[in-house]
C-alpha cells in the first residue's frame, strides 16, 4: 500500500502524553507544520501537534532534535487519528 | 504507509524525566540508535554518573553501572579490564568530568583505556539546581556566580576536549554540538566512530557534545538552542580533534 | 494549628504561597515552618512546600497529614489529596484541573475557577495569589490583614506596587465564590 | 533584635558571616547547596573570598591552607560528600587547624536519597578519617539554633584549635523558621603559629608527620590530653523535663524536635518522661545522664539510622537502666505517635502516676 | 605443604592470587607497598589484570567496577590512603558489591608515621564512610593468619555481597614469618547480578540511589536484616587460656600475639589470665564473651590506639566486670612488661592461685 | 679571598635527608636563592607535597605548610586567597602533581590561582621506593613495572607542561631541567620568572623541573644525569611554553 | 633464643644477612621472624633489621633488646648498642668502623677485621657474609651445617656457585679471629 | 688583598661531612682538580677533595651540580686548612 503514495505525502505522529512541549519542532520544521496544542496533557504541558500534514516533507528535523523521542515520521498519508 | 523515524530498540519506553527541552534525550537517543546500529545491545555495559543523567540506565536495554560523582571512568576501567571483549562506555556531565572527575578522566585516556566517554557539557551543574561549572563561560550568570563569572576570581573555562586530544593514550577525541538537526546528526556521527574505535581496540575514545540546560539557563527550550550554538558553541573548539587515522599520520 | 501543602508545577508560584503563609504566621507571632520539597524530582518540574502555622512549638516541619491542599496541578491532587486529614480542605484550581469529587473524599472540595478572576484583574501571573486568597477566607486563623503584613515583611517597603497587585489578586481569590455560578 | 524567616542553610551562612568568617570553599550538594549559593552572593560583597572548588577533598584542604594562614573559614557538603573529606579532616586535626565543616545529612550509603538521615553520627562522633583524632560535633535541632551554634563552632574551634563539624540533615537545612542573629563578638585568640610569612620571627611550620615513632608517640598523647581537655569543659545538652523523669528520651536534631513532640504528649497523659538531647555530639554529654542515672529507669533512643548514638547511650548509661531504641530511615522521619507507642510497648505504659 | 618465609605484606598477595582474585587496582603506600609491588610482578604472568591507578578514589571505584563485572577483585592501601576510600567502600556496601580492601595501618592522624597503629579501628568497624554500611573487618595477627583469612575474606565477600577489609599494621605487613597456603577452592556463589553485558537475560543494573524514601527506608531495613545475619553468623575469635580465666586481656591483631606472650608469663606465674582475640573486629565477637562472663572478674583491653575497640568490649561485656585499658601509640609496640605491669596495677595482683 | 659562590640565606644549615646524588637539593638550592634575590623571605609561604621532599620546609628559613599527598595546590589556594600579598608556592613531585593531584593541580591553573608551582619529575615514585609514575617512560623498569612499563597495559607518560600551556589560567608554563650547570642556571632562571609572575599578578605560574632519582633508578648519580639527558629531557617538551608577553600577543 | 639486630648502610646486604638467619631457624624447625626497619629514614641510605629464632612461639617480632648486634657502620653502633642486653654480643666490621670499646659496656666486644678476610677470600661483595659467619662462632644455636641448610632454602637450587660463595665467606668469617693477630 | 691576586686563581671547599660522595662535581669539574677522598667521612661516605687547586678556573659548575650545597667557590689562593 505505502509503495502507491506519491514521494512527497509525509506526516508525522506525536505521542501526546510524552510530549512536554518545548516547542523545539516546531521551532526547526521547515515547513511550519507543526504547532502548539491548546489543551494540557495529562502532566500539564500542552503538546505539539501536525497541525498540517500535507505540508511536511518528512525531513525528521523535528524527530531528530525531540527531546523526549516523542515524534515519529511517516510516508504515506496519514489515518485520520494519527494526526490528531 | 512506511515509519521513516522510529525509535530505536535501545532504548525502552519509559518517558525521560528531563526538564522539557533539556538535549540530554536527544544524546540519549543517539546514543542508543549507536548501540542499535552497532548491533552491540547485548555486550554493551554503560557507567552513569551523578547529575541530572545518572538515572539514564532506566531507560536502556542494556546493563548499566552506577557510582559516586565523577568516577565513572574509574568504574569503566574496571569493567573493561575484567570484560575486554564487551563495550564499555561512561556518559558525563560537565561537573562529574570537568570538575571532581577530571583525574579519573584524565588518566583512564592516559593508560589508553579501551572505553568511550560521552561528555555532556552544558556549561552548568544541572542537577543541583544552576551552579557554575569548568565550563561555565566567563560571564555566565550561575547559582554560584550570581554576577556572571569573573575570571579573576573564578579563573576560566576548560577545554576538555582540546586537553584530551595533548593526550597519547587518547586515539579519539571529537567535540560536537546538538543545536541543530545537522549537528545533531554529526554527533550521532562521532560517537558512532568513538564506538568503533573502541572496538577495534585503538585506544580510549572521546566525545564531547555540547548540551542546553534551559531550566538553570533560565530561557525557553528553543531560546536555549541559540545560545549554545552563539555561546559555548563559539568558545569550545568544535570538530574531529584526534582519530586513529590522523593519530597514525603524525 | 493549619497544615497547608501547596504543590503544583515549579514557575505556578507554589514555594511562595507557602512562605508569604508562613511570613504571615510569623508577624503575627504565631510559630511557624516552611519546608519545601526537595530533590531530584524537580527535573521533573513538580513544585511542593508544607507550612504549618501554629500557637505551640512545631516539633516536626513535615506534613504528614494535612488541614489544607492547594492544589495547581491534576498530579498534586493525586500525590497529597490521600493526605488531607478527615474534615480538612482542598482547594485547586479548576481552569486547569476538570475533576469530579470522588465519592469517598471526607474532606471539602473547592474547585475554584481561576481564568476568570486572572481575566477580570488583568494580572497574568496572579494565579498563585488568587489560590492564597480562597485559601485565607477558608481559613479560620488567618485573615485578609494579617496576609497584608506578611506581604509587607516578605516583600519590604521597596516594591509598594508588588504589595498592591498581590493584595488585589488575593481579594479576589478570597470573594472566588462568586465567580462559581458565572462560570458553571 | 530583627527576626528573619530563612532556611536552616541560609541561618548557617548568615551566621558564619556574622561570626567575621569570611573565607568559603565548597563544592555544590543537595540538600546542604543554599550555603555556597548563599555564600557565593555574600562574600564578595562584604569583602571576603568565595571559592567554589573543584570538588569536596580540594575544598578540604582550601579550608587547610587557609585556616593554617590564621584565617576564620569554613565548608559545607552532604554524607557522600563529607566522605570525601575524610582524609583532609584528619590532616586538620593532627595539625590543629580550626575551621567549620557542615554536614547537612542526607541518606546513605551510597548515592542514597536526598531525604534527611542521621547515619552519619558515627563518622562524625568516631572518626571517620584514619588516627585517633576528634572532631567537635554540634548537632543544632533548630533554624535558631543553626545560627546560634555557627557562632559557638568557630570560637570552639578557635580556641581548641580543632575542626568542628556541624551536624544536622535535610529537614534542618530546608526548613524555614524564624531566626534572629546574636551580636556576640568572635572569640579572640592568639593565632601567632599561622603560617603567614616569617616577618620578624621565626618561621612558622605546619607539618603532620613524625619521622620517629617517639616523637609519634608524644604526639598521640598530646592530643589525647587535649581531647580528655575538650570532653571535660565543652559537653553541651538540653535537659527537657527531665526534673522528675522516670523514663528518659534521648535524641538530637531532628528526630529530637519531635521527640519533644511526644513527649508533651505523654507528659499530658500524666507520664513521667522527658528528653536528653545532646547537643554536643562529641564530646558526648555524659554529665546529662550523670545527675540522672538513679532516677531513670529506662531510656529510649530515637534515632533516623539503624542506631548510633545509642552506643554512646549505653556507654554512658553502663547498665544501669536499659536503653531501647526507635528509629526510622532512608530518609523517613518518625512520628509522634510511633514514639509513643513505642513507648508504651517497650516500657509497658510504665511511668504513669497512680 | 611447602613452607614459605614472607612478609606479610607478599602472604597477602600472594594468598589473594590462590584465592583466585585475579584482578588487582591499587596506589602505593607504605608500608603497604609490597602488596602492590608482588601484584605488580606476579598477575600478568598468572593471565591476570593489574592495574596502578591514580589514586586510592581510583582505586576503589576500579575495584568497583571490576567486582561489579563479576570478578573477584582488591585493592589495598594504608591509614591516610584508606580515608579517601571511604566513599567508594560505602558506595561499594551500598551496591553490595563483594571485594577485598586490605589496610596495613601506620600512624595517624594526618601524614603521622610509618610506624604500626591500631588507631583505624572505628573507622573500619563503624563505617568511615557516610550512611548505615558495615565492612567485614578480619584481624589477622600472624603471616600465616594473614593468608588464611584472606582467602576466607573473599569468599564471606562473595557469600554476603559486602565488602571485607583485611585490617593489619606495618608489623604485620612488613615482617617475615613462615607461612604455608591452603590448597582450598573459593566459595562458589551466583554472581548473575553481574553487569557482563545483557545477552539473553533481562538487564542488570547497579546503582545506590532512591529517588523516594519510602525506597530508602525499604533499602535500608535490608541492609539491616543483612547485617544482622552476618553478626550471628560469622563472628570469629580465637580463646586463649579462657577456661578457667578469672581475668581476661582483650586484644587484636599485633598487640594480640605481644599480649599472649604475657599471658604465658602470667600464667607461669601462677595467675588465671586469658586473651580473648577478635579475628572479625566487625561481627564484633560477643559470643567470645558470653561463655566467660560470669567467670571473669576484669578485662584489660590491650591496644596501639588513644582506645577504640575497648567501646566494643564495654557494649560487650556491660558493666558485669570492670573493663580496663592499656595502650601505646604513634608507632610504638606494647611490651610484654609493661602490660604485666599494668596487669597488676589495675587488678592489684588479683587472680593469683593460692 | 673573596668568595664567590655560597649558600643562599634562604637555607638554613640542616644537611639535607636526601640519597646520594639526587637532584632534589640542586632544586632546593636554586629555589632557595631565588626567593633570596627576590627578598621575599619574610613574605614567602612554601607548600610542601608528600613525597621524598615532603620534609623540605625543615631546610628553608620561611613558612611553610605540608597536606596529605597531591594536594598542595589547594592548600596553596587557601593560603593565599587568605593573604593575597604574600608569595606561595608548592614544590609537588611526578607522582604527588600527576598522578593523586591533577585534579588540583589544573583546577589551580584553571582558576588562575596567583601561586607558583615547581614540579619535580623525576619518573618515578622515590619516597616509597620506585614505583611506576605517570611519567615514567615507556619501557623504565620500576618497582611496579617490574618488566617496563607495557603502554599496551599501562598507557603513555602524561606530558604536565604541555597540558599545563594549554590551560588559559596559566600564565607562565616552562619545563627545564637540572642535568647540566648550564641547565641549572637556566631552571634557576625559570623559576625567577615564574615568582615574578606570580608577584605581578598574572595568574597561575608553572615550573617543570626534570630531576633524578639514582635510588630507584638503579644507576649511580653521574648515571643519572645522563639518564635524565637522554630520556626524559627528550620525552617531555623543555623549554618556555607560556609566558604573559606571549599570552598578551596572542 | 636470639635476638639479633643487623644495622648498616642499604646495599651492604644488611637486610640479606638477616633474612639467611631467619630462614636457617626455618629450616631448622625453630620460631623465627624478620622484620625491618621500614620508612623515610631509608633516603638517609641506613637500613636494619630484627631476627628472632626461637624454640616458642614468637610474640613480638620488635626487638627492644638484642641478644647480638652485627653492626655494619658507625651510626648503627650509635643506634642499637645501648639495646644490646646484658652478657650480649656485639660483632661489628673493624676495617670500617675504627673504636674502642666504652668502659661501660656490658656485652662482648668483637671487631672483625674484614678486610684482610675479603683480600683473602677474593670475593669483594662478602662483608655481609664474613660477619654472619662471625656471629655463628659465637652462636649457640646456629651452626654451620645450619646455615648451608638455610642458604639452601633460601637461594633455591638453581645457583649453586652463590651458595658455594657465600658459604666460602661465612667459612671464613666463623674463623675470624684468627685475622686478629695478623692484623693488629 | 684578593684585589691583589692574578684573575685565575681560584679554588673551592668542600664541607666533608656534607658531602655525600655522589661524584657529580668531579664529572662536572672541566679543570679535573676534583676527586674522591679514600677516607669515609662520618656517615661512611668517600667525600669529593681538590686535590690539584691550582688548576681550578672558578667556573662554579661544580657548586652549581652539587646537591648537598657542601662546594664553596673561591677567588684568591687556599689558605692550607681549606683546601684540605
Ligand atoms: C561527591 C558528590 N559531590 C556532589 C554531589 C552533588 N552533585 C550531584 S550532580 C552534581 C553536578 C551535576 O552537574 P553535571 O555533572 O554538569 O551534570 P548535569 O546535571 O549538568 O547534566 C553535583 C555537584 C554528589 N552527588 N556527590
Ligand atoms: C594518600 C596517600 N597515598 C599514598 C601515599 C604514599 N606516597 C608517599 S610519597 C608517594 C609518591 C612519591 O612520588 P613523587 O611524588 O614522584 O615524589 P618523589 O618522592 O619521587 O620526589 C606516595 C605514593 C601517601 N603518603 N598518601
Ligand atoms: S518531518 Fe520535517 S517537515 Fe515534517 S513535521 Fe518534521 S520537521 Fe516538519
Ligand atoms: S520537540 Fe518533542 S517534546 Fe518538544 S514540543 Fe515537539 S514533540 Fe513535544
Ligand atoms: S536541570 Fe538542566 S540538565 Fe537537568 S534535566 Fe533540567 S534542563 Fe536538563
Ligand atoms: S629516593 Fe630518589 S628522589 Fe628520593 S631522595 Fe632518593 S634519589 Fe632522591
Ligand atoms: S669551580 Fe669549576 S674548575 Fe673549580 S673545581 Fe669547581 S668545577 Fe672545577
Ligand atoms: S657533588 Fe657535592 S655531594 Fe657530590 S661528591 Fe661533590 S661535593 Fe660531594
Ligand atoms: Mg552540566
Ligand atoms: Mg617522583
Amino acid at each position: 500500500m505505502s509503495n502507491m503514495k506519491k514521494k512527497k505525502d509525509f506526516y508525522v505522529t506525536i505521542d501526546e502524553d510524552l510530549c512536554k512541549g518545548c516547542m523545539i519542532c516546531v521551532s526547526v520544521c521547515p515547513t511550519e507544520t507543526l504547532s502548539m496544542s491548546k489543551n494540557p496533557n495529562k502532566k500539564g504541558y500542552y503538546p505539539a501537534i501536525q497541525h498540517a500534514p500535507v505540508a511536511c516533507i518528512g525531513c525528521n528535523k523535528c524527530a531528530l532534535m525531540c527531546p523526549e523521542i516523542s515524534i515519529r515520521v511517516f510516508k504515506g498519508q496519514p489515518l485520520h487519528q494519527e494526526a490528531i | 504507509m512506511k515509519q521513516i523515524f522510529e525509535k530505536t530498540k535501545a532504548l525502552n519506553d519509559k518517558p525521560f524525566h528531563y526538564c522539557p527541552g533539556c538535549t540530554h534525550g536527544i544524546i540519549h537517543r543517539i546514543l542508543g540508535e549507536v548501540i542499535e546500529e552497532l548491533d552491540i545491545l547485548a555486550k554493551t555495559i554503560g557507567v552513569a554518573p551523578v547529575g541530572c543523567s545518572g538515572f539514564m540506565e532506566q531507560y536502556f536495554n542494556i546493563d548499566f553501572q552506577g557510582g559516586a560523582h565523577g568516577r565513572a571512568p574509574a568504574i569503566a576501567t574496571g569493567i573493561k579490564r575484567a570484560l575486554p571483549d564487551k563495550v564499555v562506555f561512561t556518559y558525563q556531565g560537565d561537573g562529574d568530568l570537568a570538575s571532581i572527575g577530571i583525574a579519573e578522566a584524565i588518566h583512564a585516556a592516559a593508560r589508553g583505556e579501551k572505553f568511550t566517554t560521552i561528555f555532556v557539557n552544558n556549561g552548568i551543574y544541572g542537577m543541583t539546581g544552576g551552579q557554575m561549572a569548568p565550563t561555565s563561560l566567563v560571564g555566565q550568570k550561575t547559582a554560584t556566580s550570581p554576577m556572571g563569572r569573573d575570571a579573576a576570581l573564578a579563573g576560566y573555562p576548560l577545554d576538555i576536549p582540546l586537553i584530551m586530544s595533548t593526550i597519547r593514550g587518547a586515539a579519539y577525541v571529537a567535540s560536537v554540538s546538538v543545536d541543530t538537526p545537522q549537528n545533531v546528526l554529526k554527533a550521532k556521527k562521532a560517537i558512532k566512530k568513538a564506538f568503533q574505535v573502541q572496538i577495534e581496540g585503538h585506544g580510549y575514545s572521546f566525545v564531547s557534545v555540547l548540551s542546553t540546560c534551559p531550566t538553570n539557563w533560565g530561557m525557553s527550550p528553543t531560546e536555549s538552542l541559540d545560545w549554545l550554538r552563539d555561546n559555548l558553541g563559539t568558545y569550545y573548539t568544535l570538530g574531529e580533534l584526534k582519530s586513529p587515522e590522523k593519530t597514525r599520520s603524525v | 494549628m493549619e497544615k497547608v501543602i501547596v504543590a503544583g508545577f515549579g514557575g505556578q508560584g507554589v514555594l511562595f504561597v507557602g512562605k508569604l503563609l508562613a511570613y504571615t504566621g510569623m508577624v503575627t507571632n504565631r510559630h511557624v515552618s516552611w519546608i519545601p520539597s526537595y530533590g531530584p524530582e524537580m527535573r521533573g518540574g513538580t513544585a511542593n512546600c508544607s507550612v504549618i502555622i501554629s500557637e505551640r512549638e512545631i516539633t516536626s516541619p513535615i506534613v504528614n497529614e494535612c488541614t489544607t491542599l492547594i492544589a495547581f496541578n491534576e498530579p498534586s491532587i493525586e500525590k497529597f489529596a490521600p493526605v488531607i486529614e478527615k474534615g480538612g480542605k482542598l482547594l485547586f484550581d479548576a481552569s486547569l484541573i476538570h475533576l469530579d469529587k470522588p465519592e469517598a473524599a471526607q474532606y471539602q472540595w473547592n474547585a475554584v475557577p481561576t481564568l476568570p478572576i486572572i481575566e477580570h484583574i488583568g494580572l497574568a501571573k496572579s494565579l498563585n495569589m488568587i489560590m492564597l486568597g480562597a485559601f485565607i477566607k477558608s481559613s479560620t486563623i488567618i485573615t485578609l490583614e494579617d496576609i497584608e503584613k506578611g506581604l509587607k515583611e516578605m516583600i519590604g517597603g521597596k516594591r509598594p506596587e508588588l504589595i498592591e497587585n498581590n493584595m488585589k489578586a488575593i481579594k479576589e481569590g478570597y470573594n472566588w465564590r462568586k465567580w462559581v455560578s458565572t462560570h458553571a | 533584635m530583627k527576626k528573619y524567616f530563612m532556611k536552616g542553610n541560609e541561618a548557617i551562612a548568615e551566621a558564619a558571616i556574622r561570626a567575621n568568617c569570611l573565607m568559603y570553599f565548597g563544592y555544590p550538594i543537595t540538600p546542604s547547596t543554599e550555603i555556597i549559593e548563599y555564600m557565593a552572593a555574600k562574600l564578595n560583597k562584604v569583602g571576603g573570598t568565595f571559592v567554589q572548588s573543584e570538588s569536596e577533598i580540594a575544598a578540604m584542604f582550601m579550608v587547610f591552607g587557609a585556616s593554617g594562614a590564621g584565617k576564620r573559614v569554613m565548608t559545607a557538603s552532604s554524607s557522600t560528600g563529607i566522605s570525601l573529606k575524610q582524609e583532609g579532616l584528619s590532616y586538620m586535626a593532627a595539625n590543629e587547624l580550626p575551621a567549620l565543616v557542615v554536614n547537612i545529612m542526607r541518606t546513605g550509603p551510597g548515592l542514597g536519597g536526598l531525604g534527611p538521615s542521621q547515619a552519619d553520627y558515627f563518622q562524625a562522633t568516631k572518626g571517620g578519617g584514619h588516627g585517633d583524632y576528634r572532631l567537635i560535633v554540634l548537632a543544632p535541632s533548630s533554624v535558631q539554633e543553626m545560627a546560634d551554634l555557627i557562632m559557638d563552632g568557630f570560637d570552639l574551634a578557635d580556641i581548641h584549635r580543632n575542626p568542628v563539624m556541624i551536624l544536622a540533615d535535610g529537614v534542618l537545612g530546608q526548613m524555614m523558621e524564624p531566626v534572629v542573629f546574636r551580636d556576640a563578638a568572635p572569640v579572640s585568640v592568639d593565632k601567632s603559629w599561622a603560617t603567614t610569612g616569617a616577618d620578624g620571627r621565626e618561621r612558622n611550620v605546619i607539618t603532620s608527620y613524625s619521622l620517629q615513632n617517639e616523637a609519634g608517640e608524644k604526639k598521640s598523647l598530646y592530643l589525647e590530653k587535649k581531647y580528655n581537655q575538650i570532653k571535660e569543659s565543652e559537653q553541651r545538652f538540653e535537659s527537657y523535663l527531665m526534673d522528675d523523669a522516670e523514663y528518659a528520651f534521648v535524641a538530637y536534631g531532628t528526630s529530637a524536635r519531635i521527640v519533644k513532640g511526644a513527649v508533651d504528649e505523654l507528659r499530658e497523659q500524666g507520664h513521667k518522661v522527658g528528653l536528653i538531647r545532646p547537643i554536643t555530639l562529641w564530646p558526648f554529654p555524659e554529665k546529662a545522664f550523670q545527675s540522672v542515672l538513679d532516677q531513670v529507669k529506662g531510656y529510649l533512643v530515637v534515632e533516623m539510622s539503624a542506631g548510633q548514638m545509642i552506643e554512646d547511650v549505653k556507654l554512658t548509661v553502663n547498665a544501669k537502666a536499659p536503653v531501647e531504641f526507635y528509629s526510622r530511615q532512608g530518609g523517613i522521619t518518625p512520628q509522634h505517635n510511633e514514639i509513643i507507642e513505642k513507648y508504651h510497648s517497650v516500657f509497658q505504659g510504665g511511668g504513669v502516676i497512680a
